[in-house]
């Protein structure tokens, strides 16, 4: 399998989000706006990376019946030192995300990863992984955040991390008034997500497929 | 700086009694009848689970 | 006792930890596609999430606090909740093999989910006393067990109706799910 | 037995490097976070100390869970937030207070607090924090009379700072009883005006006196029967006043606590339902001053017995235009205090904008303010009644 594919498979075919369910908890909760979703993403990538790296790093030594339980330990580290980095350096995006920075260390995505791919492969091909499918869980997020924040408030704001400036702020107030709040809770999260679901199921099995049905 | 020495000393024992354990566990023999477990699991695609396919060839590796 | 009764009513129903907190969304679509197994998770999950809740909440006031290593708390807290999970399987495969053909193959799973993490984490972040860990501990995973039933319910049904294929299982199951939430959301004045 | 000691130390060895790694992110990173924890509440910290260097104290020892932050101000003293639960079980009462480190209580403010208006919410005004300010950590701080429950709550999170404050400067405090309760002294005699009694019939020594309690609730009706200028019974026969409030006020055991009362005793007021205590004294003070061969005070000043509301104050009358026609409204004020409020409009709509008229003067009196919400469905003739009222009230001051 070449580099390249296997960096764009993370985004389509094997998108962890829409396609294999995984790491659903925070994609779920933190997609209400764009910015927690790139807070969200680039953390989940930089984790993903820095961790397929090491395991890849230490594949030899590590004994095969304690592989899980290394992983584990090796990934908690990572997030807690994450953890006091963002608390320290982006304050308010660590207090958005709150209590789902801890929990990137059950992300299934990650650990996945490890095991899937970065304990047979090498230190490049898995950090290249690593920023592939940390990238599609991204670019998943910021999907369902786009059409969240759109939906429950009628614009998009982009903020800077490090020091609580707006970037971009897009916002169509004739459409101030038919904005569905709905869409910031967690029944808009659920059928959000259906709805990319269902869209990605089509894409992904095109070719099968005769009648197409868009997914609304 | 002993703080330093307390968190590496109470990882270690926390990393070994884990360590420990997952090894005891997997080699503790699954129960009579409960042999097929795995296969019943139709599961979902978390390849971390002990029970996802990939895991199966583990412990056999002794 | 009143205040314990609300609190416990409030895990369960109005701040639900699959509905409104989106933890252990992993089993939440894995394991409901049968009733009995969706019982089978949610019973392991509640003894998980008790097991190793007492365990962190005694070692996070007693070890770290007391070494002044609060920042060890994630690393501890996956450590013990793995750990416990190793130990119990490990327990009923050898005392209770009744116990582990029903609930056995759950309990892996248990160690990746957020729900099991998330209660530690909260015990501690919400200053808790022991005796309110304790019904924090006990009713949130209530919350999981009975959202999960229903919605395993749910899901045995919707595969006999004829959805569209892209809609086909989880996609359909997650509109079932948003529903439900709207639903729970009606319990919100309840307390 | 081999395997499983190298799998043990492998991963205890990967344990404690992470361990390492984490102490080594620990050390640099606290500091930021706790100056940035500083930042956030340094505005607060800085009007009870202007120019101090702050840091933040662990508030593990204290015991009550009410005091969430503690802060040094260097060589000058201790700030504790500290939040309590009063009467609004939603809505702590936040609020911050300094002891200097000589033991003086320097400085309180209250951040937030959703205490009912113009009762609980006293805990906010000077009144209060004057009593509190100066004294020493060992001086006990008495409660609020008429706001018991929001001010025992301040009382009790203030001591709790104390407690604290005493195990981080190294100081004895003394572990002050439950908060002083001040019960003030009513007798027969005082004033009750504001409570309108008014006799409603006599029949031989039993007299029905109707009283209101808590201002906005509809009057409470009792029974009392008064023989040679003392009381032989008190019953309560309506309640108008706000269930589970005002009940132990009229309870069996607290009606008779009065039997024998005459108009010079001192009585005692039920603690937690102060207002609907005053009405049964008004109501007391009306049956008695009516056995003597008095009217009540209120009977004199409007010369209207039959009038259901008697009061004591000037009147104003204004009117404005509602939604049929002339709206006019009758406010009775004594000082800025709104005792009563009528509202005549025959022209507005039966059932919509009488809803108007029927609800506000109660909501009226009882915010003692014009700044009330409308009734929702009664928009215009409730803006009428407000104009009109608003109108009054800057034309008496």
């Amino acid at each position: 399998m070449n580099r390249k594919e296997n960096f764009i498979a993370g985004f389509v075919k094997e998108n962890p989000v829409f396609g294999l369910y995984l790491g659903l908890c925070s994609a779920l909760a933190i997609s209400t706006t764009l910015d927690n979703a790139i807070g969200m993403g680039l953390c989940v990538t930089l984790i993903l990376t820095a961790s397929n790296m090491i395991i890849s790093a230490i594949r030899k030594i590590t004994p095969d019946e304690i592989r899980i339980p290394v992983y584990i330990v090796v990934i908690a580290s990572l997030v807690s030192a994450v953890e006091m980095l963002m608390a320290a350096f982006m304050p308010q995006l660590y207090a958005n995300l709150g209590v789902f920075i801890s929990l990137i260390v059950v992300n299934c995505i990650i650990l996945g990863r490890a095991e899937a791919f970065a304990s047979k492969n090498g230190i490049l091909d898995s950090a290249l992984d690593g920023i592939g499918m940390g990238l599609g869980y991204t670019f998943s997020l910021l999907l369902i955040s786009f059409v969240r924040e759109f939906l429950a408030t009628a614009s998009w704001t982009i903020t800077n991390p490090f020091n609580n400036q707006v970037i971009l702020h897009v916002g169509l107030s004739f459409l101030e008034p038919f904005k569905i709040s709905m869409f910031s809770t967690s029944t808009g999260a659920f059928l959000t997500f259906a709805c990319f679901a269902a869209l990605f199921a089509v894409l992904k099995n095109k070719p099968a497929k005769k009648e197409k049905k868009e997914a609304k | 700086m002993n703080n330093a020495i307390y968190a590496a000393v109470f990882a270690l024992i926390m990393g070994g009694l884990y360590a420990a354990l997952y090894y005891l566990n997997h080699r503790t023999p699954v129960p009579k009848g409960c042999e097929n477990l795995k296969e019943e699991c139709s599961g979902c695609s978390i390849s971390s689970c002990a029970n996802h396919p990939s895991q199966s060839k583990i412990i056999e590796g002794e | 006792m009143a205040e314990l009764f609300s609190m416990a009513i409030a895990a369960v129903l109005i701040n639900n930890i699959i509905l409104t907190k989106f933890f252990g969304m992993c089993p939440f679509l894995g394991v409901s596609k049968k009733t009995s197994s969706a019982v089978g998770m949610g019973v392991a999950v509640i003894f998980v999430i008790m097991g190793a809740s007492i365990i962190t909440y005694f070692l996070y006031h007693g070890v770290l606090v007391t070494l002044g290593i609060e920042y060890m708390q994630l690393i501890t807290f996956i450590l013990v909740i793995a750990s416990f999970v190793q130990f119990t399987e490990m327990f009923i495969k050898k005392f209770s093999p009744a116990l582990y053909k029903s609930l056995g193959i759950y309990l892996p799973l248990i160690t990746t989910n957020c729900a099991v993490l998330y209660v530690a984490k909260d015990n501690i972040t919400q200053n808790y006393g022991f005796v309110e860990m304790l019904v924090n501990s006990f009713s949130v995973p209530l919350g999981f067990l009975l959202v999960l039933y229903i919605f395993s319910c749910m899901r045995e049904r919707l595969d006999t109706a004829d959805t569209p294929n892209a809609w086909k299982g989880n996609p359909v199951a997650l509109v079932a799910a948003a529903l439900m939430a709207l639903a729970f959301s009606g319990f919100a004045g309840l307390v | 037995m081999k395997k499983i000691i190298h799998l043990t130390v492998f991963l205890a060895v990967v344990g404690a490097l992470s361990a390492g790694v984490l102490s080594y992110v620990n050390d640099l990173t606290a500091p930021i976070i706790e100056a940035q924890k500083l930042a956030a509440v340094k505005e607060s910290l800085e009007v009870l100390y202007p120019g101090a260097n702050f840091s933040e104290l662990s508030t593990e020892a204290d015991e009550t869970g009410l005091v969430s932050a503690a802060y040094k101000a260097e060589g000058k003293g201790y700030i504790y937030s500290v939040q309590v639960v009063g009467y609004n079980s939603s809505t702590p009462i936040d609020f911050m207070m300094s002891i200097d480190n000589d033991g003086t209580i320097s400085g309180y403010v209250v951040l937030t607090q959703q205490e009912t208006n113009g009762i609980g919410s006293r805990v906010a005004d000077d009144e209060f924090k004057n009593t509190v300010v100066g004294k020493g950590i060992n001086d006990s701080i008495s409660t609020l009379s008429g706001a018991t429950v929001s001010s025992t709550a301040v009382v009790k999170g203030i001591n709790a700072a104390k407690a604290l404050f005493g195990a981080q400067a190294g100081v004895s405090v003394d572990t002050p009883s439950d908060p002083v309760v001040t019960t003030p002294v009513y007798t027969l005699s005082d004033d009750y005006s504001g409570n309108s009694a008014t006799v409603v019939s006599v029949d031989g020594n039993t007299y029905t006196v109707t009283s209101t309690g808590f201002p906005g609730n509809s009057a409470n009706e009792y029974a009392i029967v008064v023989e040679n200028g003392a009381i032989v019974s008190v019953t309560n026969t309506v309640f108008g006043d706000t269930a589970g409030i005002g009940n132990p006020a009229v309870s069996e055991d607290a009606l008779s606590s009065y039997v024998g009362a005459t108009l010079t005793s001192e009585v005692d007021a039920v603690s937690g339902s102060t207002f609907t205590s005053k009405s049964v004294f008004a109501a007391l003070q009306a049956a008695l001053k009516n056995a003597a061969g008095e009217s009540t005070d209120a009977d004199t000043d409007t010369g209207a017995s039959t009038d259901n509301t008697t009061v004591e104050g000037d009147s104003y009358t204004a009117t404005a235009f509602g939604f049929g026609g002339d709206v006019t409204v009758t406010v009775v004020l004594n000082g800025s205090d709104i005792v009563d409020v009528k509202v005549v409009g025959d022209k507005e709509t039966s059932g919509i904008g009488t809803n108007a008229i029927d609800k506000l003067p109660a909501a009226i009196v009882a915010a003692d303010s014009a700044d009330v919400d409308v009734v929702s469905g009664a928009t215009i003739t409730s803006t009428a009644i407000l104009e009109a009222v608003q109108e009054i009230l800057d034309q008496a001051q």
